[in-house]
């Protein structure tokens, strides 16, 4: 399986683990990231509140390039974007393109201006849970599943711009995919009723009152459900819940909960080694909570 | 109705004559109006009882006959007040779409649409979106072609009235 | 002014059939030429332009043209032949509707002459040579070629036509009719198609074989299927004009085992034989979801060329529109 | 406590503003809006909104533009989606506060020293430069030109990042710089005639 | 034909309504007259207010008699509104009722245009239109048919009891036909009835007993309608009647054979108490059960299932009753008219994911907590949650699947009545706080207000907002082991977080599931919403557009009892006046085949869905049976030698009315 690859600028940075476990798994199971060349930032939801239209272009100049390899080599026009904020923003250009007439003969004109082409119909944004679970699928993984991680709980948490308001491949207010995936690795999710609520990262840096007190519910209330460690989706919400546990405590209180990428999980399923997935990248240490589930 | 509305504004207002059954699009069409839904003024409406009675010729004489769009609605499949009238309309209508486009009516100026009783706003955008296509397009006029294209027989029309003597061509 | 009447034939653009439908009157054509002075015909006799422009207006007692009208020099030709005769008769589907040139419709000019003398395989002309209507010789002398029109025309886009023979070519039992109605002075109402005014199937000696539940599920082509010789063409799923079109040809082609290709036109009922066979096979489709149509539709590649193989200079839409 | 007049006269309402909610993109549903509140009680940040996003839609499809585009809730909207996921009438609320935050940055009528516009300012101009946001610069960035003492604050959260190889030093830039820039230029041709014609309607 | 005073062809009267300012406040009507009195036959050519009127009756009827009008055109509304009326005017005059026809320039033209140039230019169009048509029209003559005196009614809820118990006192035959074991519907699930609070059962019961025991009515419980063919006046109803393997006519409903039962204890979920309680595989839904008769269920019999039970039930029967050898029967009945009260369904909580249902035990529908609160359901009025606790406070939330565009965009009409109803039967069983949250409160029937106005002083709690959540997770100690609420308190301005032991969800109404289904058996069409059309909202609103098929009841839209009630006496009169006329008049705009045309192709034979065309094998000829045809004209418009003709849409009339329209 061949999928285009898109990174995004937090999976070279605080993301890092993300990118490494994702690598990991793909090559575990087969599957092909070529990443896209010349890569720009999405623009994320900052460039959003500048500019509309150079928003949809900034984001446009990626899908461009994205569609022209995969035409140059052969490849499925899936792009795989694993951070939910550009997953949201590529999709959302994807949908402005598709329905915005005016957008879409500006960021013409404009992709015209840097000598590139308008992304044919037909590309497609996905993030890396859909096409775990609905291309490989459950069964598949399983049969790779060589150490299942019997006995570890997880709050599974999906943060809000994977789901909302474009994934067409799960429910927008109790998604389950990777629930699933995580059974499938043997691990069990708490159910957690704050799946999708919002983990405050975009808030954190600037209104530290108000971010904080978000991941701090979700924090307190992973651990009062027994869960040993948050698992999750996107580089924004791991860095905004792993990042300021030490503030969290001086705070409210203290809750020391790991915050894992779903694919680190998966990949120690999978039989990987815990520094390949970089598990010792977590600021709160997810190495007690492992130690023994495999 | 001129291809430019009175108001002078110049903007092409294209003809459109819709076929529209009695049950589903006629009454949606009558719900519209209940509404007070507002909708482009170029549709010109001729009822039938059933889609189904919209002969192919009705499509190509309106053309014909200057209509710069032919409108035809119908029940939705399965909910036809005669069974299954409409199952022969989409029949029709498919070899006939394809014909149009071969004699080189653009995509477009002939619509068929499911349009039930109830939805009258349906009635509303499906014309105001066929009137933006179809204005897009600009006009058929048909007729205008007809006595384009027999221009060139006036000039023979005219000296062979005139009995002329003069040996125009050698065999 | 002789006591037999003057009748000229003439044709346009025609592949002359219509001609040997004449001589195919056989012993019967000696009863006609008994009976009438023959004063104009082109492709057996020798009578010149000038002795037609000779001719006093309403002289000839009945012209019959056949062949659809293409260049200014047919064009000329009925529109004077209108002026001598008494009644022009058109004859044949060419005349009546176009016919086979009539296909030219659906291509422009420029297409066709681009093709004829530059495209089509087997021509040399690397100077892309056209035909001009004027030029001059090496003696200065002037000549002139006819005009090459937009769109082919039936004579009665041309001229007014007093009556039609059908049928490519008309049988000889229509031609007898239509001359004996001549001769005898009992003429129907202007306009009148000389045959019957009753679809084909009326006549054919398959009808009995059609049932009366027909769903079609596909079209056939006959050079790629057997047909059956005993039952009706249309419900093996060959596409038969036969509904559609005028009797009177004694279902030559489906006695011949081929199916009605529509050359006799519609009946007086109907304006567009094109459009009114697709509303008659179409409903007659079983399919109900449109890809499923769209596919039994597939058995049909060419629909102008299958619907309007006669008459598409007659047809409401006349010729291709975007050309 | 002073005394502060809450009535509002009819010629304090902007119509103009209020037509120009309806037209941007998002806003098409917003006259239909019932004021059920779902947007307000789905929204995470509601509790320490000035107005709640119902109100603020309100106050928007009214007209009232000084009090929306000074108002602290836009630059509190996440942009988790909540609100246009739940929504009854299905206003795209999300999309509606992303549009408030464009046109307060344009008419400079954003709390002063309020970080987010800066953020989201600061973000554009990197992405000029580099192509790429280095996360580690923009925040370091943002907090020398808001609140020096919060990044001072923040060096905890820096040695963490540093210990765990997360920070990036060097920001990443692309190689078609260039190309990126002409590609921004040329929607900003559009997008400054878009501006005069916002100005030239209010 | 006479000559007109301009031009040739008959001579034309034409006539445009101005119906107030509803067409001349937007077009120009006397533009539009003076267009048409240009125009070549027409002879007359006025204007009046309302031509619908007496006076614009009359004045066209007199016309015709002094100008020798030899056709009628007349610009107004639409022909579903008063084509008929202007046929009777032209009749009237002396003028064959079908030399006829009509411009509709207000549904539309002046309704749906505010371009007043373009409104008049359209009108001009169609009325050149109608004039060119209205040449080729012939003299026709309607058909008279007889009418079968019985009448049908589907659905045995309040709205079908009271319509055939209204057709039977008239003295008709009825036949109720209703899916359920019992007839009742969602009325005998309630305790109480808003906004009086009298006893549902003392109201309803005493209804059901008089359908079982009414002369006139034939009671056919626990069957479905399965075909309808035939038409106005003349239906042939098939009905299903599924087995209960029980002897109807000598069960006496005693319980013996419950009791007997093998399964000793009841263990399968009872779906009159919504799952609340168990039932046994044969079983009475309730005590006022009408037909007073068991029925046993083939999913969980064991004698059914298996084949090999004691059959217990059988044995303690001392009539003989039950028969588990009872087959599925098939009657097919005439009947002249039909009424449908088939009902609602009530919204599924499950799809508003965010308020729990199905997840937290203490989350109820509204439907359940009718049984809750009602004395003879599974508590008998007891109001103890599922863990067994009494509520200390209640939230009930309103509009749960009602003005929603992800679910039900329709408010249901009746949600908030019975929520009030609600609050006060839980306040007044529990003593428990309770909150109501509405999006806006709807009491707009009698005495609702005043009911509205009983529970605020009750100290029921009233938040005006609309729920986002119910979830489970505790922000304080309150609300530790909690539902909590959250919703913005819109009144207030901020966002309140509520505990409570119990949460009621208010459902909405929407159509049947099987609405579409049921309407395709009928003919008759459903709105967007999926509930069943009436003919005309104002003027037709139990009618629909399949001629002799009424509605009455939820099945329209939702309404409450005593709208339903109404509604099902209308439809009841609606129907004993077609069946009492003794006779129906059919449209007249059959097909003919012109024989002399007719090639015999045969095209046309199949496509007939009714079966009306035959080929006559003796002529070779088509021919059209004139009663059987219905008119949709599918067989003109296929005849491929145009030997087909359909009474008022000739080839010719509509080849008029393009040319008319485009000239």
């Amino acid at each position: 399986m061949n999928y285009l690859y898109y990174p995004g600028c937090s999976l070279k940075g605080t993301g890092r683990a993300y990118d490494e476990s994702l690598k990991a798994v793909c090559r575990a199971l087969g599957i092909t990231l070529s990443e896209v060349p010349d890569w720009n930032c999405c623009g994320a939801t900052a460039y959003m509140s500048v500019e509309e239209t150079r928003a949809h272009a900034l984001a446009a100049r990626n899908l461009s390039l994205a569609d022209a390899a995969a035409a140059d080599k052969g490849l499925k026009r899936d792009i795989i974007a694993p951070c939910s904020a550009c997953y949201l923003v590529l999709a959302k250009t994807l949908h402005a393109l598709d329905e915005q007439i005016e957008t879409r003969v500006l960021v013409e004109r404009a992709l015209k201006a840097g000598g590139l082409d308008m992304p044919k119909a037909g590309l497609q944004v996905r993030h890396p849970l859909d096409v775990l679970v609905n291309d490989v699928g459950l069964a598949a993984i399983s049969a790779k599943v060589k150490s299942p991680l019997k006995g570890l709980k997880l709050a599974p948490y999906y943060g809000c711009q994977l789901v909302r308001p474009y994934a067409a491949f799960d429910d927008q207010a109790h998604p389950v995919t990777m629930d699933r995936l995580m059974a499938a690795s043997g691990a069990e999710c708490v159910d957690f009723p704050l799946k999708t609520r919002c983990c405050g990262g975009s808030l954190t840096g600037t209104v530290p009152d108000a971010g904080l007190r978000l991941a701090y519910i979700i924090l307190k209330e992973a651990k009062k459900r027994g869960a040993h460690a948050v698992v999750t989706v996107c580089p924004l919400c791991q860095f905004n819940l792993d990042g300021y546990q030490d503030k969290i405590a001086a705070e409210f209180e203290e809750v020391a909960m790991p915050v894992l990428y779903f694919t680190q999980v998966l990949g120690l399923a999978l039989g990987l080694s815990e520094r390949e997935l970089g598990i010792q990248r977590g600021i709160v240490p997810a190495e007690p909570a492992l130690a023994g589930r495999r | 109705m001129t291809h430019h509305d009175k108001k002078g504004a110049g903007r092409f207002e294209p003809r459109i004559v819709a076929f529209f059954c009695n049950w589903c699009t006629y009454t949606a069409a009558d719900l519209a109006g209940v509404s007070r839904l507002k909708y482009a003024p170029n549709t010109r409406v001729i009822r039938v009882m059933c889609s189904g009675r919209v002969d192919p010729q009705f499509v190509l004489d309106a053309f014909s006959r200057g209509a710069d769009g032919v409108l035809l609605g119908g029940c939705h499949p399965g909910d036809c007040h005669y069974a299954e009238g409409n199952y022969k309309t989409l029949r029709r209508m498919r070899l006939l779409e394809r014909m149009l486009k071969d004699m080189g009516v653009s995509d477009g100026r002939f619509r068929l649409e499911w349009i039930s009783g109830a939805e009258g706003e349906k009635v509303k955008t499906v014309v105001n979106d066929m009137v933006a296509k179809v204005r897009a397009l600009g006009p058929l006029d048909l007729p205008g072609k007809f006595k384009d294209w027999d221009s060139e027989l006036e000039g023979l029309a005219r000296s062979v009235h005139a009995s002329s003597k003069e040996a125009a061509h050698v065999r | 002014m002789s006591a037999k009447p003057k009748v000229g034939f003439y044709w346009c653009a025609s592949c002359g059939g219509c001609e040997e439908a004449v001589v195919d009157l056989a012993e019967g054509v000696l009863d006609v030429v008994a009976a009438v002075d023959i004063v104009l015909w082109p492709v057996a006799m020798d009578f010149k332009r000038s002795d037609v422009e000779g001719m006093a207006d309403k002289s000839m007692t009945v012209c019959f043209i056949n062949g659809a009208v293409r260049t200014s020099e047919q064009e000329e030709m009925v529109r004077m032949l209108r002026k001598k005769a008494q009644f022009v008769i058109s004859f044949g589907s060419c005349a009546n509707s176009g016919g086979i040139p009539g296909l030219a419709n659906q291509f422009s000019k420029e297409t066709i002459l681009k093709f004829v003398y530059e495209d089509c395989p087997g021509v040399d002309n690397s100077a892309r040579t056209r035909p001009q209507t004027r030029m001059k010789d090496e003696g200065d002398r002037s000549l002139h070629l006819p005009v090459f029109r937009d769109m082919v025309r039936s004579l009665d886009q041309v001229i007014d036509v007093d009556y039609y023979l059908p049928g490519c070519p008309p049988t000889p039992k229509l031609i007898m009719g239509g001359v004996q109605a001549l001769l005898s002075g009992k003429l129907p109402a202007k306009g009148t198609v000389l045959s019957p005014d009753v679809a084909l199937c009326d006549e054919c000696p398959r009808k009995d074989s059609k049932p009366t539940d027909l769903a079609l599920t596909e079209f056939k082509r006959p050079h790629l299927a057997p047909i059956d010789p005993e039952k009706c063409i249309l419900a093996q799923g060959f596409l038969c004009m036969g509904p559609a079109t005028r009797s009177g040809c004694e279902a030559l082609c489906v006695k011949g085992n081929m199916p009605c290709s529509g050359c006799f036109g519609p009946t007086s009922k109907v304006r567009d034989q094109g459009a009114k066979l697709v509303s008659c096979l179409a409903g007659s489709i079983a399919a109900k979801e449109t890809p499923e149509i769209d596919k039994v539709l597939s058995g049909i590649p060419d629909p102008v060329g299958s619907f309007y193989r006669y008459g598409l200079p007659k047809s409401m839409l006349k010729r291709r529109i975007d050309n | 406590m002073p005394l502060q007049q809450t009535m509002r006269y009819e010629s304090e309402r902007d119509r103009a503003f209020a037509d120009w909610v309806e037209s941007i993109t998002g806003g098409e549903n917003v006259k239909g809006c019932i004021q059920c509140g779902l947007c307000s009680a789905t929204c995470p940040l509601s509790i320490y909104m000035d107005y709640t996003p119902r109100r603020l839609v309100n106050l928007a499809r009214a007209g009232f533009k000084d009090e929306v585009l000074s108002s602290f809730t836009i630059w509190l909207c996440a942009s988790c989606y909540a609100c246009r996921a739940e929504c009854p009438k299905q206003i795209k609320v999300t999309d509606i506060m992303y549009a408030l935050k464009r046109r307060a940055i344009r008419e400079g009528s954003y709390p002063r020293r309020f970080p987010i516009p800066i953020l989201a300012k600061e973000f554009s101009r990197m992405i000029r430069g580099f192509g790429r946001t280095p996360e580690t610069f923009l925040v370091a960035d943002l907090f020398l030109r808001t609140n020096w003492l919060r990044f001072l604050d923040m060096i905890g959260l820096g040695l963490n990042l540093l210990r765990t190889g997360r920070m990036s030093f060097v920001p990443e830039s692309i190689q078609g710089r260039d190309q990126l820039r002409r590609i921004l230029d040329s929607v900003d041709g559009e997008s400054a005639k878009e501006e005069r014609a916002v100005k030239e309607a209010a | 034909m006479k000559s007109a005073s301009n031009g040739s062809g008959p001579k034309i009267g034409f006539y445009i309504c101005h119906c107030g300012t509803n067409i001349a406040g937007t077009i120009d009507v006397e533009a539009v007259r003076e267009h048409a009195a240009k125009l070549p036959g027409v002879a007359v050519s006025k204007g009046y207010k309302y031509m619908c009127s007496d006076p614009g009756q009359e004045m066209i009827a007199q016309d015709i008699r002094a100008q020798g009008l030899e056709r009628l055109v007349v610009a107004a509304c639409s022909p579903n509104l008063h084509e008929e009326t202007f046929r009777k005017a032209a009749a009237k005059g002396g003028l064959n009722p079908f030399f006829f026809q009509m411009v509709n320039i207000r549904e539309h033209a002046s309704w749906v245009h505010e371009d007043k140039a373009a409104a008049t230019q359209k009108a001009e169009d169609q009325v050149r239109a109608a004039i060119h048509r209205v040449r080729f029209h012939k003299a026709l003559e309607k058909k008279r048919v007889p009418v079968h005196p019985d009448v049908m009614v589907v659905g045995g809820g309040i709205a079908g009891i009271h319509a055939a118990l209204t057709a039977a006192n008239a003295g008709k035959k009825v036949i109720l036909v209703e899916r359920e074991a019992t007839i009742g519907g969602h009325m005998a699930l309630f305790d109480k009835t808003f906004p009086t609070l009298d006893c549902s059962a003392c109201i309803l019961t005493p209804k059901m007993s008089a359908v079982k025991g009414h002369p006139n009515i034939t009671l056919w419980a626990y069957s479905e309608v399965t075909k309808v063919e035939g038409y106005v006046g003349n239906f042939k109803v098939t009905v299903k009647r599924k087995p209960r393997y029980v002897k109807e006519d000598l069960c006496v409903g005693c319980d013996a054979c419950i009791d007997a039962c093998v399964f000793k204890e009841a263990k399968f979920p009872d779906e009159f108490n919504q799952g609340l309680s168990k039932r046994k595989p044969v079983y009475l839904s309730f005590p006022q059960a009408t037909p007073k008769v068991v029925t046993i269920d083939p999913k969980t019999c064991i004698q059914l299932k298996t084949g090999k039970c004691k059959m217990t039930c059988a044995a303690a029967c001392d009539r003989k009753a039950i028969d588990f050898g009872q087959k599925e029967e098939s009657k097919e009945v005439p009947v002249g008219a039909i009424i449908l009260t088939t009902g609602f369904d009530a919204f599924d909580p499950k799809r508003h994911e965010y308020y729990g249902y199905g997840r937290y035990p203490n989350v109820y529908s509204a439907l359940e907590v009718e049984r809750l609160v009602n004395a003879s359901g599974p508590t008998g009025g007891d109001v103890v949650l599922r863990d067994g606790r009494r509520p200390e406070a209640i939230g009930i939330i309103h509009c749960v699947g009602s003005r929603d565009e992800h679910t039900n965009k329709w408010c249901s009409r009746v949600c908030c009545m019975y929520s009030l109803k609600l609050a006060h039967l839980l306040k007044e069983r529990t003593g428990a706080q309770v909150y109501n949250f509405y999006i806006d409160m709807r009491t707009p029937g009698k005495t609702f207000e005043e009911f509205y106005d009983r529970l605020l002083k009750e100290g029921v709690q009233f938040v005006r907002g609309r729920v986002a959540e119910v979830n489970d997770w505790a922000m304080t100690r309150e609300e530790e082991g909690r539902l909590v609420i959250r919703v913005e308190d819109t009144l207030a301005g901020f966002v309140r977080r509520i505990p409570v032991d119990m949460v009621v969800l208010s459902q909405g109404l929407e159509a049947r599931k099987d609405a579409l289904d049921v309407r395709r058996i009928f003919n008759i069409g459903c709105g967007s919403d999926g509930f069943f059309q009436e003919r005309h909202p104002k003027l037709a609103p139990v009618s629909t557009f399949a001629d002799g098929i009424f509605i009455a009841g939820a099945c329209q839209g939702p309404k409450d009892i005593p709208d339903t009630v109404a509604q099902a006496g209308a439809a009841a009169a609606e129907a004993l006046a077609l069946v009492d006329a003794g006779h129906v008049e059919m449209e007249p705009n059959t097909s003919r085949v012109v024989e002399e045309e007719c090639s015999g192709c045969k095209s046309c034979v199949p496509l007939c869905p009714y079966s009306a065309i035959t080929f006559d094998e003796a002529k070779k000829k088509a021919s059209i049976n004139e009663i059987l045809c219905k008119g949709c004209g599918v067989c003109a418009a296929a005849c491929p030698s145009g030997s087909i003709r359909q009474n008022l849409f000739e080839d010719d009339e509509i080849f008029g009315e393009i040319e008319g329209v485009l000239s």
